[in-house]
């Protein structure tokens, strides 16, 4: 058991130079994104903010937090949280971005042509 | 899980390594677990703000005037042309670095870089809120501060939303409440954001102390990597919050 | 433990009951079968307090216009009982008793992974429980246990927010549960207990696990959210400051519709393990029952608005979550079916267990059809907050979740006890559960097809028949939950001594001692082939289905 | 097939109602099978291969890949074609036609009020004309309702500051429910009402019919009781019996005490904004109707609290219960109400 133990337990750090490289690339999207802020892209702005936001995320995730030396279970999880959360956004705006569409016809059975007639249908007209 | 498949081993007389508690084989499982356990947490974490977001998204899809003259109030704060937030972020990254540094140097053994790190880290940390707390309360003395009846934005606050009103064609006293709307989530989020801070710096001094008694070692080092994996997701966090609030218009 | 008073203290077998006796020993135990038991203890108390208001609830309407109880004291009733039993019952019943009691045996684990934050999510839960609990003392809260907006932020005069709060807690109890038991399923399996090994008990605690720790954080920041509307008076999901009340509905409903899936796959992992070791069976379709478990867990996130189909959303907002309804019924189709397979040239034993577990299959078979009644668009439109509605949940949550508890805690009592239950009473006490169940239920089914809404605390009189029959049957349920209750208290002190495996079931769990010692395994277990019943020795073969006494 | 259909369905008022009924027996018949083959298949099973001296070893099947297919393929066609039925229903049920007369509807603590498109205006009732269709436009003014038909099986939320639709064309001359489906609140239950379906010619003398002109005090007073004011005044609460006009002694939000008069100002102010002047010594338990109320009900209200005065008397009002606000200004026993000093004071 002890074999184990400081076979596993060999530090695999990385080197320093990977941290600081690392850090630089952080602060040079920081600026980036606050100098892209500034100009107005239209939508374009929304896009860029959270692509690097997003590249941002992933270096700090990979890097500092470890996650490219670590087993295929550590990456489920991180892709589970995020997965999970697409789930809850966009499934919820698929209800927000669709309401108050008309209803194409085609779409329905019974439109005012083929309404049925005043009490056609009906057995009788008492209650 | 790794030890060999056929030692019947009587658990009353298990040599068990101190360092490991009682329920694990090994430090390797330990450990393993631990860190596991860790990114559980933190999915948790990522849904727990997520319930933020998504509020969030769907308001700002519903209400993107109000959104976007609430932003542009959050990011006027500024120091030297550039928005608190946008200082905020680069101290969070920068105590990212430093935890990640603490981590490598927990593992190589450097005991004094550790301890350096971990101060570096904290005062970082604390950095980071004061700026925030500076941020709150010219917040609060603009007015945009909602509930209890605070929320009543400054005169210059009024005038632009009403510009945008004219401007938008939607009904002022909409926009004054959906403006409002935006305030509630800017200080659940970042307030939210905050009180993980205040935990990770409660974390961090636990970490300096169990440092400063050199209980660290390059075989067990277990919570400075587990401790470390949290303020960095608290990092994470912010670096979303971040062009969110601050800069998407 | 009068029966081996006989024997000499330094005799007895070392097991975690006779471990140390202090009250401290239990409070502060690590042990995650002391903690199950204290679990047990706690839920059971949450389900009297939830079914003495169901009780009441069911008197009131006997009639149509019944004075027994006022409009209010109705309203906060039935909130009592939604809450308590769904968020202080249902959500952990099974996971964490038999769950933390079986978890660890089951994968040849000394624990769970981390004992302090089993123990520390105990306590989460009982200050959860007593903050409600407080608030129905205080005066209760008229909710429903749904917290629909802007009701519940701003209109409800009662104590609302307290209630919240303790829903709040104990939802991080349920976080810290299912990340201990993702962690020891990952890490802490013995040697030789790969995933295919797991026993589908595992695979569904697993699934459950899932669910539990991504979905009850979007419940809790929901909560919170409520909570903080309430007492700021900031209007996040109130209409009349900006805010949007549907918007509450969708992130109440991608917690609480995955929250039914929390209640139910534990116990379809329950049934899985009473139907193959009543049966001697290997289960049919191992693979199948397994997977499916990971499939319900993964579709329900993406079903939750079929709540909402009338509640405002967009016709194709509905129509994507009608699909996505329709969709999860599979995976439960496939495990239903590959139930009845197992059966088919079994050696069937009817213990009780084993009817609990045909119970289970039965009424969830109803629950899950008429579910799919709910699933479509144009039927929902009309039995949406009817009686239809009650009827379905309560037959997936009582009828299935509830039903396939008792199965387990009888199935297990002998190894979590050391006793043997008396199996002629615990048949009895099923089929009056059965038959109570159904009469209380099935006439909702149509009470809810001709229009009776929910919530009413009178209706009007031509709804009287079915209204009857549901407290008549109530009264049979209730009934029929004192009689476990009394003879499994009766059997701790009074019942036969169960050997090691009285089921001849082939679970690692069986093979340590009953009850097992503290460290759960007097030896570092090996993993078994699953379900090796081909292999096994029946040591308890007479034909009598019921053995397991003791042979000292 | 129509004689099990009287049995199992209640009478279809609406064409909706004949789709959603057809398409329920559809599944009434799936389930049916399903629930008889499966609980069959284990009653039988259990039977048949039930533990004897001669079946004391199972026979171990491990699983057969093509009966899984089977059973998964079969439920999935299965539910494609239920899902493709309930869509078709609903979507029906949502596409309303562009003839059809719009009625708007009005949810709020705890009754519907309904607004003909002629100015006709009704309480917990609707009346429609036979055969022709119906759109109903649905909001709320304070809480979520649920707008339920269930003769016309179909239902649809009320949300506050949202208007859904729903339609339908009655078929059946009658009368049938309106219920409240979505929890409301204290008398959700009784946020009932009927529907009735008229002829046409039947609707139109209805329509034409003197809507009689009610006097402002008397649906304020209606107002009174529906929002069950009385509950809290005269008991918990200071009754309004001879309150208008009077001097009261209020205390305000910051806590300090003044006196002001109760005018017409000041019953809208406590109506709308209730724990800013509060009677002195009384708790705030009052909920706001700043969103539940319109203006003209509010007026509604003033004047029906301004018909329970008398106005002899001016001296100070302390507040004190003096009998159920509902009474007649003029009853003697008012004053022998027991003092309010056993009502909990305000937090």
């Amino acid at each position: 058991m002890n074999e184990t133990t400081e076979q596993h337990s060999a530090p695999h750090a990385d080197s320093l130079a990977i941290y600081i490289v690392i850090f630089v690339l952080l602060m040079a999207l920081l600026v980036a994104t606050i100098a892209i802020a500034r100009f107005d892209l239209g939508s374009l702005n929304v896009v860029a903010a959270l692509l690097i936001a997003v590249a941002k995320a992933l270096l700090v995730i990979l890097f500092f937090m470890h996650v490219r030396h670590n087993p295929r279970i550590t990456w489920a999880f991180v892709a589970a949280g995020f997965f999970w959360l697409g789930i809850l956004v966009t499934l919820t705006l698929t209800d927000y971005v669709s309401r108050n569409r008309p209803i194409p016809d085609s779409l329905s059975q019974i439109s005012p042509r083929n309404a049925p007639a005043a009490g056609s249908n009906l057995p009788s007209q008492g209650h | 899980m790794s030890h060999s498949a056929d030692a019947p081993l009587a658990v009353a007389e298990h040599p068990h390594d101190p360092l490991v508690a009682e329920q694990f084989e090994d430090l390797d499982q330990q450990h393993q677990a631990g860190t596991l356990g860790m990114w559980t947490f933190l999915a948790t974490e990522v849904l727990f703000f997520g319930g933020m977001i998504c509020g969030y998204v769907i308001y700002r899809h519903l209400y993107f005037e109000a959104w976007h003259q609430g932003s542009v109030v959050v990011d006027s704060f500024a120091f030297l042309g550039i928005s608190a937030g946008g200082w905020n972020t680069a101290v969070l990254l920068t105590s990212s670095l430093t935890v990640a540094l603490a981590v490598r140097a927990a593992q190589l053994g450097q005991h004094r870089v550790l301890v350096w790190m971990l101060i570096l880290t904290m005062i970082l940390g604390v950095g980071f809120l004061a700026i925030k707390a500076s941020e709150y309360t010219h917040e609060y003395h603009e007015g945009v501060v909602p509930g209890w009846g605070f929320f009543n934005p400054d005169e210059h606050i009024r005038h632009d939303l009403e510009h945008a009103a004219d401007q938008s064609g939607i009904n002022p006293d909409l926009l004054h409440r959906q403006f409002q709307l935006f305030w509630c989530f800017y200080f659940f989020m970042t307030g939210t954001h905050a009180l993980h801070m205040i935990i990770g710096l409660g974390l961090f001094t636990y970490l300096l102390v169990q440092a400063l008694r050199h209980r660290f070692t390059p075989v067990k080092h277990a919570p400075v990597e587990i401790i470390g994996l949290y303020w960095h997701f608290v990092d994470l966090v912010w670096i979303f919050l971040f062009p969110l609030l601050y800069l998407i218009r | 433990m009068a029966s081996i008073a006989y024997l000499p203290e330094y005799d007895r077998p070392h097991t975690y009951l006779n471990d140390r006796y202090s009250i401290w020993s239990w409070l502060l135990t690590r042990d995650h079968k002391r903690i199950a038991i204290l679990y047990m203890i706690t839920i059971t108390l949450n389900f009297a307090i939830g079914g003495m208001a169901a009780v009441l609830i069911r008197l009131q309407l006997l009639t149509p216009h019944s004075d027994l109880i006022e409009a209010d004291t109705y309203n906060k009733l039935f909130t009592t009982h939604g809450v308590m039993m769904v968020f202080f019952f249902l959500v952990p019943s099974i996971p964490t008793t038999l769950g933390n009691f079986l978890v660890p045996l089951m994968i040849g684990a000394r624990d769970l992974a981390f004992p302090k934050l089993n123990l520390m999510s105990w306590y989460l839960f009982v200050i959860g429980s007593a903050m409600v609990i407080g608030d129905v003392v205080a005066g209760g809260f008229d909710t429903g246990w749904t917290f629909y907006t802007p009701y519940s932020s701003t209109f409800s005069n009662y104590h609302v927010v307290l209630g919240i709060l303790g829903v709040f807690v104990a939802g991080f109890s349920s976080i810290l549960t299912g990340l201990n038991f993702i962690v020891t399923v990952h890490k802490m399996r013995c040697p030789g207990m790969t995933w295919m090994k797991l026993p589908l008990f595992i695979w569904s605690m697993y699934a459950t696990s899932l669910i539990l720790v991504l979905a009850t954080p979007v419940l809790a920041i929901t909560l919170a959210l409520v909570a903080l509307e309430r007492i700021f008076g900031v209007g996040i999901f109130d209409p009349r400051l900006g805010g949007d009340p549907i918007l509450f509905q969708h992130m109440f409903w991608f917690y609480s519709h995955p929250a039914v899936y929390i209640m139910i796959l534990p116990g379809m992992g329950v049934v899985s393990e009473l139907v193959t070791s009543q049966c001697r069976k290997h289960p049919f379709g191992y693979g199948f029952i397994a997977f499916s478990s990971l499939a319900i867990a993964i579709i329900g996130f993406g079903v939750w608005a079929h709540h909402m189909f009338v509640a405002g959303i967009s016709m194709y907002g509905g129509i994507v979550f009608s699909l996505m309804s329709f969709m999860v019924a599979i995976p439960s189709a496939i495990k239903v079916f590959n139930w009845t397979a197992t059966l088919y040239k079994g050696s069937v034993a009817m213990t009780t267990p084993m009817l609990y577990a045909l119970g289970f299959i039965g009424l969830f078979v109803i629950g899950g059809l008429t579910g799919l009644w709910l699933a479509a668009l144009g039927l929902d439109m009309h039995v949406h907050d009817t009686y239809f509605v009650i009827a379905h949940f309560h037959y997936i949550m009582v009828g299935g979740a509830v039903t396939a508890y008792l199965g387990g805690v009888h199935f297990w009592w002998p190894k979590m006890t050391g006793k043997l239950y008396p199996d002629g009473w615990g048949k009895i006490a099923a089929f009056i559960l059965f038959l109570g169940f159904n009469l209380t239920f099935f006439p909702q089914f149509i009470l809810g097809y001709l229009g009776m809404p929910r919530r009413y605390y009178a209706y009007p009189p031509e709804f009287q028949v079915y209204n009857v029959l549901s407290t008549a049957g109530a009264s049979i349920l209730a009934f029929g939950y004192l009689l476990p209750l009394c003879y499994l208290l009766w059997s701790l002190k009074y019942g036969a001594d169960a050997d090691d495996n009285p089921h001849d079931a082939a679970g690692l769990e069986w093979q340590t001692s009953s009850p097992p010692p503290t460290h759960n395994f007097h030896t570092i277990p090996h993993a078994p082939e699953p379900y090796d019943y081909a292999n096994m020795e029946f040591l308890h073969d007479d034909i009598r289905p019921y053995p397991g006494v003791k042979h000292t | 097939m129509n004689l099990l259909h009287r049995i199992l369905f209640p009478p279809q008022g609406a064409n909706i109602a004949t789709r959603v009924d057809q398409f329920a027996a559809f599944m009434l018949v799936v389930s049916a099978f399903f629930t008889v083959l499966i609980a069959g298949l284990i009653v039988y099973f259990a039977i048949r291969y039930r533990r004897t001296p001669n079946n004391r070893i199972a026979t171990q099947l491990r699983g057969s890949l093509s009966l899984e297919i089977t059973w998964t393929v079969i439920p999935f066609l299965l539910t494609l074609v239920m899902f493709v039925g309930g869509t078709r229903v609903f979507v029906a049920a949502r596409h309303s036609p562009e003839n059809a007369m719009e009625v708007f509807v009005v949810g709020k603590q705890w009754m519907w009020k309904v607004q003909h498109p002629e100015g006709r205006r009704e309480i917990n009732a609707l009346h429609v004309p036979l055969g022709r269709p119906v759109k109903l436009l649905i909001t709320s003014q304070d809480v979520i309702h649920d707008f339920g038909l269930p003769g016309f099986r179909t239902k649809q939320d009320a949300v506050p500051g949202l208007y859904s639709t729903q339609w339908f064309t009655p078929t059946l001359l009658g009368e049938s429910h309106i219920f409240c489906d979505q929890f409301c609140g204290s008398k959700h239950a009784e946020m009932v009402g009927t529907v009735y379906v008229m002829t046409e010619a039947d609707y139109a003398r209805w329509l034409a019919g003197d809507p009689g002109a009610v006097p402002s005090a008397q649906s304020g007073r209606q107002l009174f009781e529906q929002y069950g004011c009385a509950t809290c005044h005269g008991q918990y609460a200071p009754t309004l019996a001879g309150l208008y006009g009077r001097i009261v002694e209020v205390v305000d939000e910051s806590g300090s005490r003044r006196q002001v008069v109760a005018d017409e100002a000041y019953l809208r102010e406590s109506i709308l904004f209730p724990n800013q002047k509060l009677v002195g010594g009384y708790p705030n338990r009052m909920p706001s109707f700043k969103s539940s109320l319109s203006e003209e009900q509010i007026y509604d209200l003033i004047q029906y609290i301004k018909s329970l005065s008398g106005g002899a008397d001016t001296g100070p009002f302390k507040g004190a219960p003096i009998g159920p606000a509902t009474q007649p200004v003029d009853s003697e026993q008012k004053i022998q109400n027991p003092p309010f000093s056993n009502y909990r004071a305000n937090k």
